[in-house]
Parts: structure tokens; C-alpha cells; sequence
């Protein structure tokens, strides 16, 4: 993939970024949070790995930033409203943030040896054998790990259902 | 079966799909401007004054029954003055306002002398309203041949008065009863 | 920060929690309040928490102008009430007249006052059921396939009385003009192939899935709520109350007819769905009976030109398509009636409503409304 | 050169030319790195774009008026024929309405997201058709994640629907957008598993293979009994995903006015409005390529078969419309959540099995299994036992 591809979409990434966190109307900075995805995605187009930008664009945007918007929903924020800027324990957020850009920059630049070469892209079919072979131990224990949470989330809905149902006439 | 009642909704609009391009009686619509669906004779639009052919006199005897048999109250008519000054059995004006009128037929029923008669025009909307709303004695007036045209059975029960002789009231048709209102149109 | 975050909030209080009603007024210009009709419903996400019916845009004083005319200048006026059901209408006020009067139509204008009330209750419940579905949204497709039938029988109105639906047909004593030539073969004609029709339809709406779905146990309205409201009509019997004016009163020639009354279970909406198909098909039956019992002779009694009842008051109601539709007349004598006042089947089915709708969705609202089946002309008046 | 590629056959001449005429005529002015292979590809990927951009919109316009027409006969009526023979010139009557209308913002609506979420709708369901195989070789982009893309880019169309209903500020669109956006994530699930089910089989994501797989004419997987199953929930799946009855809760006129779409006017609204007919487009194609064998068939050249079974696809979707009440909101989610999914999932489960079996008992052994779970799960969700009421008479 050619430099200046690389950093047009490196530059929309971070401007958007920028933008999710500084803007005042939530539902705007969600969907600045959304234009970041796209860009990571087509980030993985140009590096010539499809299934990882189909996937990101399909989990990502398709369902984590309406899992956002619906969060935004239940929480009573205002969401028309512009928020307060920043919060009152911003410069420990600060803090925190540039020590963890230092140690990056530290590693980015420390290691002299030349990138290794593009390894031949697996396509689609051997990336799932290797999911499953090699790697099916990580798998079962994300898949274990994701119905625990569902069953958590749906037995936090039923409590609430049957308080308010006991609240309401 | 959980399924079967949606198919059996489905077989039945599919049925009409199909049939609605040979079965006539289930295109039922009539393509307005071009094809016209024949008016029944009882049609009611708006009243009109019956002239005789030959004699082109109104009937109106500008006796104000219909004005006052009609609830919108939208007939003005007034009496015209004879040549000696005696008032005439002529209408001298006669408006119909149509914004008022609803097209009911009481008057038609209230006019003994039988000078009103339903219309069967209704396509009276215009680009530009020239003419008001209302119709004055030339725009109301219409040959009693018009109404045995649109409206025979109501034409042969308004037979036209012969001339004023002394058995003119007889040749109208026996009325069924005496002083009760005459069924008209 | 955020008054509504306090930082000691519990994390389960369900105060926090619950939301507020959001409060959505349906109308009065809405695709589906069936005329200028609003519903302010007050809703915890989809359910409906409280619903105020508000209605009064249609109000045209037909009372007042009723106290105005002279008792056949009414007439007209009546087709306005329920303007689906004209001709029901135009009946129901001559037989209050008549009773007012003490004056006995004609044999023949009695059977022919029978048959376009019945036709009247076919159009009618064409219409409902067509809206019905329409408002559950079944694109136009029941509606269109009802209208096509209801054409047939508005053009036989319109050969019979010059009108379609403002008929202004009936007259204190009878009709106000004899059936034409050949309308007694078309009514029968129509009366043949209706079944078929009708049969069709069921087979496209009684069994489907979603319909039964969306009206089983919607809107269910116990008998004595519907009794202690008022209610009439196929609203009540579909709850299961047997109470038909035809068949309770026995007024004008309905005794000698055999036809029988349909009456629902569960009083839902599926319920009052069913008894108005079920009432089409007897109103087939009286028709039939109707056309071959018609007997010769004039359609008018003897009626003075200038009514004057004598003085006093009377209350005459006959089994509209909607339920009791009554008129009050007080007389003093006069050509005018003192007192005009019309009891309208709309307006009191109308008022169990808000029972009725509490707890379901707004889905389900729009349907019991249309369920209810009411015309806002007669329910303002 | 047979009926079959004579599109190819266009193409390549167009790309060939392209190589001998273009080049060097803009040789002098064109930059060093422009080779000629570099630019007949440029030119085969315009050709392939323009044409798509050009054919479907073509179609999809018709589509409106094919559906004003067939369900105009559903119901005993004519359907458009005032405008141009046939009515065939309504849908450019439409289109300038369109064009033509005022653009109505509303006030204290969210201007930047309202003017967003049109534009948010149609670009994914524009870009999906690039996926799809309209005939031997002529697809755009064979890309071997075919059917992946073709779903992740169908799934943001679901943002864009919640951005309309939130930034119009009003309490229907905002109800609308909120159903809208409950319905599609939850079926999106049982389209992709219906999805996985052929893609399993096949072994590739790519169209293009899953075409291949169908050879001959029962070869369809649309005759297997995984197939046939997998085939109902995608279709079920497909006219919930694209918002048409019997799940056009959304903009349920009956009761809120228009969904998600109240406030737009003028040409936003013609967007949504194409976006709903183009999405439902794509996903018929999906299907014909899924179930129907794409443009597998005897006789007639591919890329007609194609076409023909997409058209009784969308003839089905017509014949939905033209019959089916809406469901209400729960039923909706009980309808995918208690029954299209565990349907779906079993029929991967013997899409598996039957994958090791023999084809014929294979064949029994699916179909007995999957019509055992139907009538299984069908019995939790016959709340409502099926009512033969009929009232009682009584006089």
C-alpha cells in the first residue's frame, strides 16, 4: 500500500478520534467514533487483508456503535444538549495518556531491524482451519466468556423487568 | 398449522392477480374521462327551471314554495311585474346559490306547478370561476325535452299542462290522494 | 456533574431507572383515527399507560339547526350524522316522527324501509372490516376487494334515491319514492354472488396467522362493562351480551323475518371481527326474505304538508350498523320540533376506550379504535 | 461467440481499445508511472462500475413501477397508466417530484446528522451490488470474502436508519428509529447464519464459487433440505432487513405516520425511498445467487437467469406486500428470536450432518430432522391456538 494512502487515512483516523473525544453532542462524537472504524477498515483494504475489514466493518460499526447509541439512549444523559467540556479530573486522563504515547513512541523507534516481510496473506479458508486447529483453545474459552455475559445481561433485564413491574400499578 | 393461514391470504390475492386480466367483474374501474358510467335517471344534482319547447315559458309561477320547503335556504326569487302594473305568474329573477344547495330534492317535491327538476351534470369544477356561484334565471332554465332525456319516469309524472282550459287540472294524472303530497320525480 | 448521576445514586434504584411517560398525541390529523378524532396517550416505551380520547372538530350544531327546520327539512340533515349509513340514518328519525305522530307506513314502505336498512348494515360492515385490516396493515388490498362490493350496493342506492350516500330517501309515513323498474333484480343479483364474496374473504382473513396474532385478546371488553356503559350494537353482543333492538324491540316488520343474532366469546377485537361477518351473512338472509315477502301498494301514508305532530315527545331507535342509533323529539305543537335530540351508537361506544386500550401498544390502540367502528360525524354532531 | 459473454466480449474489445487508442493519444500528457496495463485495468474497473451504476438504478426504477402494477392488480385495479403508455413513464414522473419538492429540515433538528443519514443509507447498499455475479464472469469485484462483505455493508445501513429517526426530532420517527434499528440488528442474525449454512457447504465466501457449487439443475441448493429451510428464514430475514411488510413496522403508516422517514422531503426522502428499493434488490440477487443457482440454467444465456429468478423473487416480495397485516413489535422479536434462530441453528447443525452422510439417505435424514424441529418450535409459538371461532347464533 503506498505512503500517501497510508497517511491521507492515518491523518482522517486521528482527526476523527480527536473529534470523538473533544465534541460536545454526544451523538456526534459516536458518530465521529464510527467514522474511525471505517477508516481502520480501509487501513486493513490497503494492507490487502479483506476479511479482517469486512469483519471490523461488520462488528464495529454494524453492531458495537449501536450497542453505543443505545447506551446513549438508557443513560439519562441529555443527549441533545451539549455536555460539559472537560471533566474535573482530566489532566490525570492526560497524564496517564501521554506516559502510555511515550513508551509506544520508545518501541516504534527503538526496534532497527527492517520490518520482516509481508508473510503470503492467508486467505479466508486457512485463517478458519487455523482458528479451529491451532487455535481452537482460545476460541471455545471467547465463546465460553461471550454466553456468560449474555446470560448476565439477561438476567440483570429480567430482575429490573420484575422490579418496575412491581413498581408499576 | 402455523403457516397455512398466510398461504391460504396468499392463494387468494394470487387468484385475484390472475383473474384481473380476463374476469371482467373483478376490474371493476371505470377510467373516468374516457369511459362514463351511465347516470341513473334519479340522479340529483342541482334543480333547474323546466321551460315547455314550443312555448319556451317557464312553469314557474314564482309562488316561493321551493324557496321555503329548502333547508339551506339557497332559492331568492322574486315576482315579475305585468305590463299593467298587475303582478305576473312569471318569475322576474330566480337565483340558486350552489355554495348553499345540497342537492337534497325537497324543492323538487315542494313545486306544485312541476317547474323544477333534478339536473345530471356534476362536473361543474373550473380552472377560473367566471360566472358566481349563483345561477341566475338563463343559466338555470332547460327545454322539457332535457329532463325526458336524462329523467324519463320523472318527465311523464311532470306531463306538460295543456293549454289554460277548464279541464286543464284533470288531465293530470289522478293524483292518489287528495291534498297529500304528490310523489313527483 | 450531572444532577441526575449523584455519585452516591445506588446502582439498582429503580428510580433512576424509570423512565418518564412520553406523552403522544395520535390525530387529530392521522391516517388512522377514522376522521378528525385524537387520542393523547401517555406511553412507557411501546404500552400504553393512559390514553384521553378528544374529540369535538366535527361539531356542527345539528341539534340546534334540527330546532330550526321544519320536521322534513330534517330529513336531509340526518344523512350528515353517520354519513356511511345514510339511509339507516333517514329511518330512524322517520320512525321517531312517526311515533311522535302516531302514523303507520304502508306495508310495502315498511319492507322497503326493511331492505335498505339491511343493505345499509352490508356497507357498513364492508367498510369496517376493510379498515380493519387496514389499520393492521394489510396494504389496501381487504379494503379494496370490500369497496369493490360496497360500489354495487352505493349504486343501488343511487338508482333507488338519486344518492349515493346522502340518500334523503325515507319521509314521515313511509318512503320518499317507489323502487324503480328492475332495481328488485339487481338487488338480487347482488344478493347471489355476495356469499362468495364473502366466503373469499374469510378464507383471506379469518385463519391468517398475524391477523388472529394481532387481534386475539386485544382490546377485550368484559359484558358488564359493556352493559353498565351503554354500549350497543355488534360491540356488545361481540362480548357476549345477546341484545339486538330488532329482535328486543320487534319494531316495524323485523318479527316476521327468522334470522339470527351472532354473538362473540371473548369480546376482543378478533371477536368483533367475526360477529360483523357473521352479521353480513344474516343480513343476506333477512334481504332474501325481504325481496320475495314485497308486497303492492303505495310507499306513503296520508301526511299532512304542513306536519304538525301534536304536542309531547317520543323516542324512536332502531338496530343501526353501529348499535342504538335513537332520536328524542319534543314537540310543542309547532312545524318545528322543540327539542331534537340524536343518540348516536359512536359517541357511547366510545367511552370504555381508555379501558380498553390501557396496557396494550399503540399498535393495538389503533386497532380497538378501529374495532369500535366510529363515524366522527355522528359523534360530534 | 455464444449469447452467454457477449458482455465480456464488449468489455474486453472496450478495455483493448482502450490499451491501443487511449494510450497513446494521452501518452504525452499522462504521468510516468501510468503503464497501459495499469490503465486497462482503470478502464476494465470504470467499464464494470459504470455499467453497474447504470443497469441497476434502471431496474430498480421499473421495480417501482412493476410494483405499482402487479400489486395494483392484487387488487382489482389498474395500477399507473395516465403517465406515458402503460404508465411507464410514472417513474420518472416520481423521480422529478422527487427533484422538485421543497427540502424541509426541521428546526430544532440535528442538520448535520439529518442530511448524513440519507447519504448513509444509500452509499453500503449501492456498494453491495459490487459482489454480486450477474452472469459468467461478470462481476465486478470477485472478491473471495464475497458474501461477508456483501452483509457487513448491509448492517450499516442500520445506523443510518437510527440517525434519521434521532435527528428528526420528532416522537414518530424517533419511535420509528428505534423499532427499525430493534428489528434489523435482530434478524440480521438469522440472515447471516442462513448465509453460513451455503457458505459451509461450498467452502468459500466467493459468489462466484457458490455458483459454481450449483451445478445442473438440481443441483440448486435451494433442493436440499438445509437448503430449502435456509432459503425460508433468508427470506423471511430479507423482507424484515429491508423494512417490507409483513415487518414494515418501522414506517407503519397506521400508526406512526411514517416511521423514521416523517421529516424528510424532496430528494432525502427519494433517497430512503430508493434505498429501500435497492437494498430489497440486492438481497433477492443474494438469494438467486445463495439458493437459486445464480446464473446457472439450461438454455437461455446466464446473466437472463439471473435477472428472471431475481423477478420472482421480487414477485414474491410484491405478493407479501399485497397480503400480509403488520406485526406488532413483540411478535417481530419473538418471531426471529424464538423461532428463525434456533431454526437457523439446526439447520447448520444438518447442513453439517448431512455433509458426511451419503446424498440420498443424507437427503431424508435432513429433511425428516428440520420438518421436526419446524413443527417443534412451532409449538411455543402458537400462543394463539389456532382459532376456528366461529360466533354462536342465537335469536
Amino acid at each position: 500500500m503506498n505512503q500517501w494512502l497510508f497517511v491521507l487515512l492515518a491523518l482522517v483516523i486521528v482527526s476523527a478520534a480527536v473529534l470523538a473525544v473533544t465534541l460536545r453532542n454526544l451523538i456526534h462524537s459516536v458518530l465521529s467514533l464510527i467514522v474511525v472504524f471505517l477508516g481502520t477498515a480501509a487501513v486493513y483494504v490497503g494492507l490487502e487483508a479483506p476479511f479482517i475489514a469486512a469483519v471490523q466493518v461488520l462488528i464495529y460499526v454494524g453492531a458495537i456503535a449501536i450497542l453505543l447509541l443505545f447506551a446513549l439512549m438508557l443513560v439519562r444523559a441529555k443527549m441533545g444538549q451539549p455536555t460539559p467540556h472537560v471533566t474535573g479530573s482530566w489532566w490525570l486522563g492526560f497524564i496517564l495518556a501521554s506516559a502510555l504515547f511515550v513508551i509506544l513512541a520508545a518501541a516504534a523507534f527503538g526496534i532497527d531491524r527492517p520490518a520482516p516481510p509481508a508473510a503470503d496473506v492467508p486467505d479466508v479458508a486457512a485463517l478458519g482451519t487455523d482458528l479451529l486447529r491451532q487455535w481452537v483453545m482460545p476460541f471455545e474459552a471467547a465463546s465460553l466468556l461471550l454466553t456468560a455475559a449474555m446470560i448476565g445481561a439477561i438476567a440483570v433485564a429480567i430482575e429490573l423487568r420484575r422490579q418496575s413491574r412491581r413498581s408499576a400499578p | 398449522m402455523y403457516g397455512l393461514g398466510l398461504l391460504k391470504g396468499m392463494y387468494v390475492v394470487l387468484r385475484n392477480f390472475v383473474e384481473s386480466y380476463y374476469k371482467p367483474e373483478r376490474l371493476v374501474t371505470v377510467q373516468y374521462p374516457e369511459e362514463r358510467r351511465p347516470l341513473p335517471p334519479r340522479f340529483r344534482g342541482f334543480p333547474f327551471l323546466i321551460y315547455d319547447d314550443d312555448s319556451g315559458a317557464l312553469r314557474c309561477v314564482a309562488c316561493q314554495l321551493c324557496a321555503k320547503a329548502c333547508p339551506a335556504t339557497c332559492i331568492e326569487l322574486t315576482m315579475a311585474k305585468g305590463e299593467d302594473g298587475k303582478p305576473a305568474k312569471r318569475p322576474e329573477t330566480y337565483t340558486l346559490d350552489l355554495g348553499l344547495c345540497m342537492q337534497c330534492g325537497l324543492c323538487v317535491e315542494a313545486c306544485p306547478f312541476a317547474a323544477l327538476a333534478m339536473d345530471h351534470d356534476f362536473e361543474r369544477a373550473v380552472i377560473d370561476q367566471p360566472e358566481p356561484l349563483r345561477l341566475g334565471i338563463d343559466q338555470l332554465r332547460r327545454p322539457f325535452s332535457y329532463l325526458e332525456q336524462i329523467n324519463p319516469e320523472a318527465a311523464n309524472a311532470l306531463a306538460p299542462k295543456p293549454a289554460k282550459t277548464a279541464a286543464g287540472a284533470e288531465e293530470r294524472p289522478a293524483k292518489s290522494s287528495h291534498g297529500g303530497r304528490e310523489v313527483t320525480t | 456533574m450531572d444532577e441526575h448521576m449523584s455519585a452516591n445514586a445506588p446502582a439498582h434504584d429503580p428510580e433512576l431507572l424509570d423512565t418518564d411517560l412520553l406523552e403522544l398525541s395520535i390525530g387529530p390529523q392521522h391516517p388512522s383515527t377514522h376522521g378528525v378524532f385524537r387520542m393523547v396517550a401517555k406511553l412507557d416505551g411501546e404500552n400504553i399507560a393512559a390514553l384521553e380520547p378528544v374529540f369535538g372538530y366535527l361539531h356542527r350544531c345539528h341539534e340546534k339547526i334540527g330546532e330550526s327546520l321544519t320536521y322534513l327539512q330534517n330529513m336531509p340533515m340526518t344523512d350528515r350524522l353517520d354519513y356511511i349509513c345514510g339511509p339507516a340514518n333517514n329511518i330512524a328519525y322517520a320512525i321517531a316522527a312517526e311515533k311522535l305522530a302516531g302514523i303507520q307506513p304502508p306495508e310495502r314502505a315498511e319492507y322497503i324501509r326493511v331492505i335498505m336498512t339491511e343493505l345499509t348494515r352490508l356497507v357498513n360492515h364492508l367498510l369496517l372490516v376493510g379498515f380493519l385490516t387496514n389499520d393492521l396493515g394489510a396494504f389496501f388490498t381487504p379494503v379494496l376487494y370490500a369497496f369493490r362490493e360496497r360500489e354495487k350496493i352505493l349504486d343501488i342506492f343511487e338508482a333507488i334515491t338519486g344518492g349515493r350516500m346522502c340518500t334523503n330517501y325515507a319521509r314521515i309515513g313511509g318512503v320518499a319514492r317507489d323502487f324503480p323498474e328492475g332495481i328488485t333484480a339487481e338487488i338480487r343479483t347482488l344478493i347471489d354472488a355476495f356469499p362468495r364474496f364473502l366466503d373469499e374473504f374469510e378464507l383471506l382473513l379469518s385463519e391468517n396467522e398475524i391477523l388472529q396474532n394481532r387481534c386475539v385478546g386485544t382490546g377485550v371488553l368484559a359484558a358488564a362493562a359493556a352493559v353498565n356503559a351503554g354500549i350497543s350494537g355488534p360491540v356488545l353482543r361481540a362480548s357476549g351480551v345477546n341484545y339486538d333492538i330488532r329482535k328486543a324491540d320487534g319494531y316495524s316488520i323485523y318479527p316476521r323475518f327468522d334470522f339470527r343474532v351472532p354473538v362473540g366469546q371473548t369480546g376482543d377485537t378478533y371477536d368483533r371481527y367475526l360477529v360483523r361477518i357473521c352479521e353480513m351473512r344474516e343480513s343476506l338472509k333477512i334481504l332474501r326474505q325481504a325481496l320475495a315477502g314485497l308486497p303492492d301498494g303505495p310507499v306513503q301514508a296520508k301526511v299532512p304538508k304542513l306536519f304538525k305532530p301534536p304536542r309531547g315527545d317520543a323516542y324512536g331507535r332502531i338496530e343501526g350498523p353501529k348499535g342504538e342509533l335513537g332520536f328524542y323529539l319534543v314537540s310543542d305543537g309547532s312545524t318545528k320540533p322543540f327539542r331534537y335530540k340524536v343518540r348516536p351508537p359512536s359517541l357511547i361506544n366510545l367511552t370504555l376506550l381508555e379501558e380498553m386500550c390501557v396496557g396494550h401498544k399503540i399498535a393495538d390502540a389503533v386497532i380497538i379504535l378501529g374495532s369500535i367502528d366510529i363515524v366522527l360525524g355522528e359523534v360530534d354532531r | 461467440m455464444s449469447m452467454d459473454n457477449v458482455w465480456i466480449a464488449i468489455k474486453q474489445a472496450a478495455v483493448g481499445a482502450a490499451r491501443d487508442v487511449l494510450y497513446p493519444l494521452l501518452d504525452p500528457v499522462l504521468p510516468a508511472w501510468i503503464t497501459p496495463e495499469r490503465l486497462m485495468m482503470f478502464a476494465s474497473a470504470v467499464i464494470s462500475v459504470v455499467s453497474i451504476l447504470v443497469i441497476v438504478p434502471l431496474v430498480m426504477m421499473y421495480l417501482t413501477w412493476a410494483e405499482r402494477k402487479v400489486v395494483g392488480r392484487m387488487q382489482n385495479r389498474f395500477g399507473p397508466n395516465r403517465v406515458g403508455w402503460f404508465g411507464l413513464l410514472q417513474p420518472i414522473a416520481d423521480a422529478v417530484k422527487m427533484l422538485t419538492k421543497e427540502d424541509i429540515v426541521p428546526a430544532r433538528g440535528d442538520r448535520f446528522v439529518h442530511l448524513m443519514a440519507p447519504v448513509l443509507i444509500l452509499v453500503p447498499t449501492l456498494l453491495v451490488y459490487a459482489v454480486i455475479p450477474f452472469g459468467e464472469g461478470m462481476i465486478a469485484a470477485d472478491l473471495d470474502i464475497g458474501v461477508l462483505y456483501f452483509l457487513a455493508l448491509s448492517s450499516v445501513t442500520t445506523l443510518a436508519v437510527f440517525m434519521a429517526g434521532w435527528a428528526s426530532r420528532n416522537k414518530y420517527s424517533f419511535l420509528g428509529g428505534m423499532r427499525a434499528v430493534a428489528q434489523m440488528v435482530s434478524y440480521e442474525i438469522p440472515l447471516v447464519i442462513a448465509a453460513v449454512v451455503v457458505v459451509m457447504r461450498v467452502g468459500s465466501l466467493s459468489t462466484v464459487a457458490i455458483v459454481e457449487a450449483q451445478a445442473g439443475l438440481f443441483g440448486w441448493f435451494v433442493f436440499q433440505p438445509w437448503g430449502l429451510f435456509a432459503f425460508l428464514i433468508f427470506l423471511a430475514a430479507m423482507t424484515a432487513e429491508a423494512n417490507r411488510s409483513p415487518f414494515d413496522l418501522p414506517e407503519g403508516e397506521s400508526e406512526l405516520v411514517a416511521g423514521f422517514h416523517t421529516e424528510y422531503s424532496g430528494m432525502k426522502f427519494g433517497m430512503f425511498y430508493l434505498a429501500e428499493y435497492f437494498s430489497a434488490l440486492a438481497q433477492c440477487f443474494l438469494a438467486a445467487t445463495l439458493f437459486f443457482g445464480g446464473w446457472k440454467g439450461p438454455l437461455l444465456p446466464g446473466w437472463i437467469w439471473i435477472f428472471l429468478k431475481t423477478f420472482v423473487l421480487v414477485f414474491v416480495l410484491f405478493l407479501f406486500r399485497g397480503t400480509f397485516p403488520r406485526v406488532r413489535v413483540d411478535q417481530l422479536m419473538g418471531f426471529t428470536w424464538k423461532f428463525l434462530l434456533p431454526l437457523a441453528l439446526t439447520t447448520v447443525f444438518v447442513a453439517g450432518l448431512t455433509y458426511y452422510l451419503p446424498p440420498v439417505p443424507g437427503w431424508i435424514v435432513g429433511a425428516v430432522l428440520l420438518t421436526g424441529t419446524f413443527f417443534v418450535l412451532m409449538l411455543p409459538n402458537r400462543r394463539v391456538t389456532l382459532v376456528r371461532r366461529a360466533c354462536r347464533l342465537e335469536n
